[in-house]
């Protein structure tokens, strides 16, 4: 360092992000902030080429008939559209990048347990996205993203055994992250980080993980077989050779029903954050949102042929799981109601990550009551495998989980770049994201009930007036997608720096620097205070916290 | 109704009402849901906005609200399970003596035939006020069969039968899709179902018939040489069918099973899989030798040995709104 | 870490070993005995009786401090059956096969 | 999960830890619970993955019992017993190895960790063996697979249908090749191990590499423990 450095610049506090520059200090980091990152450049690149094939989809259907592209491009574009969206961004989004960023921190960890095994995991997800690329570029496949036998086995001739394996990688990725978590949250809290005292964030994650340790391996022997089966013929799914194509869905559905816990909870994490923050409020029912999070993700392996009720399941085990699936619904309307006693006699602010939890608690109550539907076995028979379920699982999946992850990511921007992001741009997206998709998916319930299948490059004309109007939604949800991307940009170089606490907010990960350093804590934190501790933040001191009755 | 705005889908078959009664309650109760939620949201981000110098009252939670709306909702959604249910039972389970039509689904094509003879690609005429029953399998993919108009779906998949059935009330020509992705020519597996007045459909059906398809059936039958064991006393090296279709049967393993149109099918083709209780496992297979319309028509051929269809024929001229047609047409 | 301040644990290590064996053996031997369809279900007792032999003493799942590793045992085992025996409601109740 | 107490001590002896404690744990202690309770998490993984092939074994073999009997007894159970036999004793000589860390026995660590290697080379001769036998015999599943004119177990007049059989050994390759790709790693996992152990990077203190690596040893010996009778000893008696 040169003599004549002038002493009158500010002295740059070293962080994670400026700690060591090169290539390598973040292809071989173990630092799990740095590999948070990587995720998010990952999915975002994934993100937007899951939204391309979203867009031609939707340029396709803006006409009854077949014009835009051939029915094998079209049936590609929906299978990759859901492949990639599912696996490569939505399943890895709040986990991957905002609970890898911030669980060590709230729970006042220098690094999750296993910080290579960390590393490896994104690593996974890399090769995976990979195959999953070139499976595109070469031709891609067209089994629908859930591989329906013996379609998938023996009837299509697109790169179904590649899709598989890069899926079937994707899945080890998420169990280590989801092996991670959990041996982190179990051995690495903080003095005086009891489980009562865990950010409501956590408990969200330790759910997730539960899934993704128990279930993903299920779809990763299910896809195994689907490769072997395809290589080989060994009639495990195939009923010309005494299998049975039921057997595959059952496995499946195993999995990928739960999977949508894995999107949906780490979401529900981030809107209970950010909820109590802007209404500067302990979490009414702590106790209930925490143990909410932990039935839905074990009520949610035992639903999962709602999925198969017309496929040919038996009657009476249609009826137990339609019963069942009753029970999954029953915590997350206890979590809707929860949030909502929260926001009773706060001070409730409107900042952009604050419009985007109202925008989640809009969608997500949409979505969840039009599951109610589903799970009616008379219902089911008419709407699934129609625009009604497509409707259903983008109002959980897309308004759900990434109202969840883009609120996240508003909150948390900050600490994890040092600035701040444009408030008013930010408000504005949050609007457009909102209007644009009830706009796109609101018209998918109509025409889901008036009988138009999912999966049609071409449709009867009568359905054409409510196709144009999700058509045009699309392209205003696009924008609204567009638009954060292009702020986040701008204010890595141009934002104001970010105090530690922009947001005067509980939770440890407030409590040290923005950006951090590499180890989050100058010194190991002690907790001494309860989770959501704003009556302290606000007043300096503990407000007897009444119980209503 | 706008032509190409439709808000909601005809209502042509019995199931419908129900379905469409079971949703229209359910989107009463979730929209009283929504409200609930929207409104107090809305008045709370209101009334409770952050104003300089007002602190935020710390509420710990409840436990009566708490288990309130547990409660409250569980009960809402069992009324919705069992209403669901009662509306799926009803219509899994078909009724007794209802007219048959075999379907064949294949990449990207409908083939039905009706248990009268009368072949059709890809459309399905059937009468108003007469209850059909669907006995549907799929040569290659699954396939699912879908009349919006009906209510009904049902999957169609290769290698076993999968049944559904329907009971028209309005004629019409409705929609019949293709409810489960099977490839490229997925959105063009459509075709129509065409619900005629009953006269009309007398009309329609004496047009071309080739006789029943029992009646194939037990050319197939003879062809294939079957009767040389399975004769019809009980001196066969296979056991006799007369009257076996819908009837329990004792197996070697001492299961018992009904004689159904899964049952059937898999003794033709998986001769090995259910031994009669008394017969050597002597039946070569016949998979790969006959084709599914075969399969078929030897089902119709063994139900016609049980009376079904003499049976079928009284009730159909029973019914008030399906007078005389059936068997005697052709 | 206070492992050798405990008596040898060999003497059980060898019995475990032992009865390994004999199980192994003994579910040998049982398949060649026509029990009817209790012959799967005696190799299924045996087999699992071998599993927590093998858990409980060579994986240490008895000596475990806490309880967190049996809860994690259990649940497995609680989320497994729940596969197999959500998938039989369909299969042992289908009119089909 | 009912811990009122966090998981990290406050003990702040920084300064004396040993070379393998890694940065981001506090104590040594912590960091072997960590590690233990981490394999103990993966082997849930593993039982779920194992159990989707479980579970279509089930299915399958409730549907076409008598072909999977005959299927079954076309494998050599002599053999699938001694391979049980194998696996268990090499279990036995990973504790011995464990516990030869802890009482500081150089000698007998080494002495088990090689014997470990030898018991699972064994084992997977065996299955090499046993898998030569199927191959010359026609039966792995594919387009060279035949089982014709086999009769079902307590019905000699009744021939195995050569498609539910080909289910059987389809389930049986994977499940096995499965285990057997498991066994290879774990011989993987414990070169490093008795490399390790050579360097004598064990000590009664710090073993935690070697409890991690015999956790994942046993959970692949109980795989097979159930492996055995449900693939070998279908319907076995005369």
């Amino acid at each position: 360092m040169s003599m004549a450095t002038p002493i009158v610049t500010p002295v740059e506090r070293e962080d994670y992000l400026n700690k060591e520059y090169g290539v390598a200090s973040w292809l071989l980091t173990t630092d799990h902030k740095r590999i948070a990152l990587l995720y998010l450049i990952s999915i975002t690149f994934f993100f937007f080429i899951g939204g391309f094939f979203a867009l031609l989809i939707r340029l396709e259907l803006l006409t009854p008939a077949g014009d835009l592209v051939q029915a094998d491009t079209y049936n590609k574009l929906f299978t990759m559209h859901g492949q990639v969206m599912v696996f490569f961004f939505l399943i890895p989004s709040i986990p991957a990048v905002l609970g890898n960023f911030l669980m060590p921190m709230m729970i006042g960890a220098k690094d999750l347990a296993f910080p290579r095994i960390n590393l490896l995991s994104w690593y996974l997800y890399i090769i995976a996205g990979i195959m999953m690329l070139h499976c595109i570029l070469t031709g891609g496949v067209d089994t629908g993203w859930t591989f329906y036998t013996p379609f998938s086995t023996a009837f299509s001739n697109t790169k179904v055994i590649e899709a598989g394996l890069a899926i079937f990688v994707s899945g080890f990725s998420s169990i280590l992250t989801g092996l991670n978590f959990v041996v982190t949250i179990h051995r690495m809290r903080a003095p005086g980080m009891t489980w009562s005292r865990l950010p409501l964030f956590v408990w969200a994650h330790y759910a997730t993980s539960i899934i993704q340790i128990l279930g993903t391996p299920v779809i990763a022997i299910t896809l195994v077989l689907v490769v072997a089966e395809r290589a080989l013929h060994l009639g495990i799914f195939d009923p010309k050779l005494g299998g049975d194509p039921l057997l595959f869905q059952h496995l499946f559905w195993f999995y990928s029903h739960p999977a949508v816990y894995i999107m949906i909870l780490p979401s529900m994490g981030v809107v209970t954050e950010i909820i109590a923050c802007f209404s500067r409020k302990r979490i009414f029912g702590y106790n209930f949102v925490a143990l909410s999070s932990i039935s839905i993700a074990v009520f949610g392996f035992l639903v999962w042929a709602h999925h198969m009720f017309v496929a040919g399941i038996s009657v009476y085990a249609a009826l137990v799981f339609s019963l069942l699936s009753y029970s999954v619904a029953v915590p997350s309307a206890v979590k809707v109601f929860n949030w909502t006693a929260t926001l009773y006699k706060g001070s409730i602010h409107y900042d952009a990550p604050m419009l985007y939890a109202f925008g989640f608690l809009g969608l997500f109550t949409m979505g969840g009551l039009t599951g109610l539907f589903l799970a009616a076995l008379g219902i089911n028979v008419h709407v699934t495998d129609t625009y009604f379920v497509v409707a259903h699982f983008h109002y959980i999946m897309v308004g759900g989980a990434l109202m969840g992850y883009l609120g996240g990511l508003h909150f948390w921007w900050p600490k994890i770049s040092g600035r701040l992001y444009p408030e008013g741009w930010a408000r504005l997206a949050a609007l457009i994201v909102f209007v644009g998709f009830n706009l796109t998916f609101f018209p998918q319930f109509i025409l889901g009930y008036v009988g138009m299948p999912r999966r049609y490059y071409q449709y009867p004309g009568e359905f054409q007036v409510l196709n144009v109007l999700s058509t045009a939604g699309a392209t205003v949800l696009g924008i609204g997608y567009l638009l954060p991307m292009i702020y986040f940009l701008w204010s890595m170089r141009y934002g104001k720096p970010a105090p530690d606490n922009p947001w005067n907010a509980a939770g440890l990960e407030w409590q040290t620097q923005s950006p951090p350093t590499t180890f989050n804590f100058e010194k190991q934190p002690v907790v001494t205070w309860e989770a959501y501790n704003y009556d302290e933040i606000d007043t300096g001191h503990k407000q007897e916290a009444k119980v209503v009755a | 109704m706008f032509d190409n705005f439709p808000l909601w889908p005809a209502r042509a078959s019995t199931a419908a009402g129900n379905v469409d009664a079971l949703y229209i309650f359910l989107i009463i109760v979730s929209g009283m849901m929504t409200l609930l939620v929207f409104t107090a949201i809305v008045i709370f981000a209101a009334r409770y906005r952050h104003r300089r110098g007002v602190l935020a009252e710390q509420i710990e939670g409840s436990i009566p609200l708490e288990i309130t709306w547990s409660i409250i909702p569980l009960g809402v959604f069992m009324v919705i399970f069992v209403w669901g249910a009662v509306v799926y039972f009803h219509s899994r389970t078909p009724p007794r003596d209802s007219t048959d039509v075999y379907v064949v689904a294949k990449q990207w094509m409908w083939k039905l035939q009706h248990a009268e003879g009368q072949r059709e690609i890809n459309s399905l005429h059937i009468p108003v006020g007469r209850d059909v029953r669907l006995i549907m399998t799929s040569q290659d993919v699954i396939h699912s069969f879908y009349v919006p108009a009906f209510r009904m779906k049902q999957d169609v998949l290769p290698g076993r039968y999968t049944t559904a059935w329907f009971h028209a009330t309005k004629a019409g020509t409705y929609h019949l899709f293709c409810a489960e992705y099977c490839g490229t020519q997925h959105s063009g597996m459509i075709g129509s179902i065409v619900v005629m007045e009953p006269a009309q459909y007398e009309a329609w059906m004496s047009g071309g018939n080739t006789g029943p398809l029992s009646a194939s059936g037990e050319r197939i039958f003879a062809e294939l040489g079957c009767a040389t064991c399975h004769r019809s006393d009980t001196q066969g090296r296979g056991p006799s069918l007369q009257g076996v279709f819908g009837k329990p049967v004792q197996l070697q393993d001492g299961r018992i099973v009904t004689a159904d149109e899964n049952y059937i099918r898999e003794s033709i083709l998986d001769p090995g899989a259910k031994i009669v209780n008394g017969f050597k496992p002597v039946m070569p297979t016949f998979q790969g030798l006959v084709s599914e319309e075969q399969v078929n028509a030897l089902v119709a051929y063994m139900k016609s040995l049980s009376g079904a269809s003499a049976a079928k024929t009284n009730t159909a001229t029973a019914q008030p709104t399906a007078p005389a047609k059936g068997n005697q047409v052709q | 870490m206070s492992d050798h301040a405990k008596s040898s644990p060999l003497k059980t290590y060898f019995g475990v070993w032992i009865a390994l064996l004999v199980g192994t053996y003994l579910t040998y031997a049982v398949a060649k005995v026509d029990l009817g369809p209790y012959n799967a279900a005696v190799a299924l007792i045996i087999a699992t009786t071998k599993a927590l032999l093998v858990a409980l003493f060579f994986m240490h799942l008895k000596g475990a401090s806490e309880k967190l590793l049996k809860v994690v045992v259990i649940s497995t085992i609680f989320f497994l059956f729940i596969l197999m025996a959500l998938s039989m409601a369909d299969y042992a109740t289908r009119g089909y096969k | 999960m009912s811990h009122s107490q966090a998981a990290v001590p406050t003990s702040s002896h920084d300064d004396i830890h040993s070379p393998a404690l890694l940065h981001h744990f506090a104590t040594e202690e912590q960091q072997r619970n960590a590690s233990n309770f981490g394999m103990w998490i993966f082997i849930a993984t593993e039982v779920m993955f194992f159990g989707g092939l479980f579970c279509s074994y089930l299915i399958y073999r409730r549907w076409y019992f008598g072909d999977f009997g005959a299927a079954s007894k076309s494998i050599d159970a002599t053999l699938g017993a001694t391979n049980t036999a194998v696996l268990i004793c090499s279990s036995l000589t990973v504790v011995l190895a464990i516990w030869g860390a802890q009482i500081a026995s150089r000698k007998l660590m080494i002495g088990s960790l090689i014997l470990t290697m030898l018991f699972g080379l064994a084992f997977l001769g065996i299955k090499g063996k046993e898998y030569k036998d199927k191959f010359e015999e026609h039966h792995v599943p594919g387009a060279s697979f035949s089982f014709e004119n086999v009769s079902i177990p307590g019905h000699p007049d009744q021939y195995a249908n050569p498609r539910h059989a080909q289910i059987f050994f389809a389930l049986y390759f994977i499940m096995t090749g499965l285990h057997a790709l498991h066994m290879i790693v774990g011989l993987g996992i414990f070169t490093w191990l008795l490399v390790m152990a050579w360097k004598g990077r064990f000590t009664p203190e710090y073993h935690t590499p070697l409890e991690v690596g015999g956790l994942y040893w046993h959970f692949v010996d109980i795989v097979w423990i159930y492996l055995f009778p449900l693939l070998y000893l279908i319907d076995r008696h005369p």
